[in-house]
């Protein structure tokens, strides 16, 4: 699984992205993040804001309670700013 | 219908001329253009605005959300152009166009277009000011402007 | 802060980059353009239309809108620039234009300018098809879209 | 008093203005129309629409029941339809 991050998440993860193979136990968006969290001090702090982290699974904006079971590309990002 | 992500700044009477040569069938016209302004949100002096997105779903969020448009409003054509990369104050950041027969449909898709935008599209913009840089937070207003065409 | 009654065409692009040039505080800018259709309000086709207005009235009457909507709203900038005489089918009749720090002040003002223009402004339109000529009568849905900025 | 008569109004009445000095009973655009109405049939059959006829007194709209006393311009059209 491709992970993707983008603006302040990838400033804070330190790179812009990841290639994860999450346990069986991560079968959402929320808990592909808990799981992230667990990684190391750069992915807690890119994390810890929580719910205003926005993910989007295969390039579709996703849910926290969304699916991440064979997602090819999971990516996180800040409420978005354009336009 | 079209959508279009570029660096480059753009013309709006070269990409109006384009929608409506020829046509005699849209009588309203309405374009939204999104300029960067020389303050930052805090009130500092904007040195430069960076758009950051996501490519491959930024065009593929762009054309859901003119689809979306187009299946509420009966236009005779549309428009989404959106910059990325580094904008300097008076330059145009977006563009929204729509042409339909009557003016209000016109009206609503671009107020439309331009709140979905905001809250959907996958940007981010980054101010750069004297004092260094900083993410640009969401606004709420933003939100709650996108919400209304959910009733 | 303008308002123009002329018979020749106008330029779209043109005109906002006069409104817009060196300016780098209104984040936002709006345009409505009002095209003349090929169609009749009879569904027959149209040759041209010719706007009669009223000389003296007018201008006071269009400065009284841009007024009106100049305080109501926060505006930068704007442009009422209404045409009279013969039209042809594909040429613009009316623009308006708004300029201002956010995007929900100019798109409103626009669209009460554009209702404003049609139920208050003096002018008549009058349709030449083939078959001749008839007035072409006032809409109920413009005076409706007009009463709602008196609630 | 200037008359002017705009779109359908003018082309019925057969002239774009007139110069009117009407009595002293007329006080009002209703009252004035009602005046009109009675100068020729060309006038009856440009006032007949009645109440779908709009007026300006010194080039600001006017309803039925505004004066005209002292007015030195006023104008007689058919609903605006501009835009």
């Amino acid at each position: 699984m491709k992970l993707l991050y983008f603006a302040w998440v990838r400033e804070r993860v330190g790179r812009a992205e990841d290639e994860v193979s999450p346990p069986a136990g991560v079968g959402t968006v929320a808990e592909l993040i808990e799981w992230l969290r667990g990684r190391g001090p750069e992915y807690a702090h890119a994390f810890e804001a929580g719910p205003a982290i926005r993910a989007a699974v295969d390039r579709r904006h996703a849910r926290p309670d969304a699916s991440v079971a064979g997602a090819r590309e999971v990516a996180f990002f800040p409420p978005m700013t354009g336009g | 219908m079209a959508v279009r992500l570029q660096e480059e700044p753009f013309d709006l009477g070269d990409e109006v001329a384009r929608l409506t040569l020829g046509r005699t069938d849209a009588g309203a016209v309405v374009t939204f253009s999104g300029i960067c302004r020389d303050r930052a949100d805090s009130g500092e002096r904007l040195v430069a605005l960076t758009l950051e997105h996501y490519p491959g779903m930024t065009e593929e969020e762009l054309r859901r959300i003119e689809a979306e448009a187009r299946g509420r409003w009966a236009l005779a054509d549309s428009l989404v152009l959106h910059r990325h990369g580094r904008i300097l104050p008076g330059e145009p950041i977006v563009l929204v166009v729509t042409l339909a027969a009557h003016r209000k449909a016109a009206f609503e898709a671009a107020e439309f277009l331009m709140d979905y935008l905001k809250t959907s599209a996958p940007f981010w913009k980054r101010e750069e000011t004297a004092g260094g840089g900083s993410w640009v937070a969401a606004k709420g207003s933003d939100d709650a402007a996108a919400e209304r065409w959910k009733a």
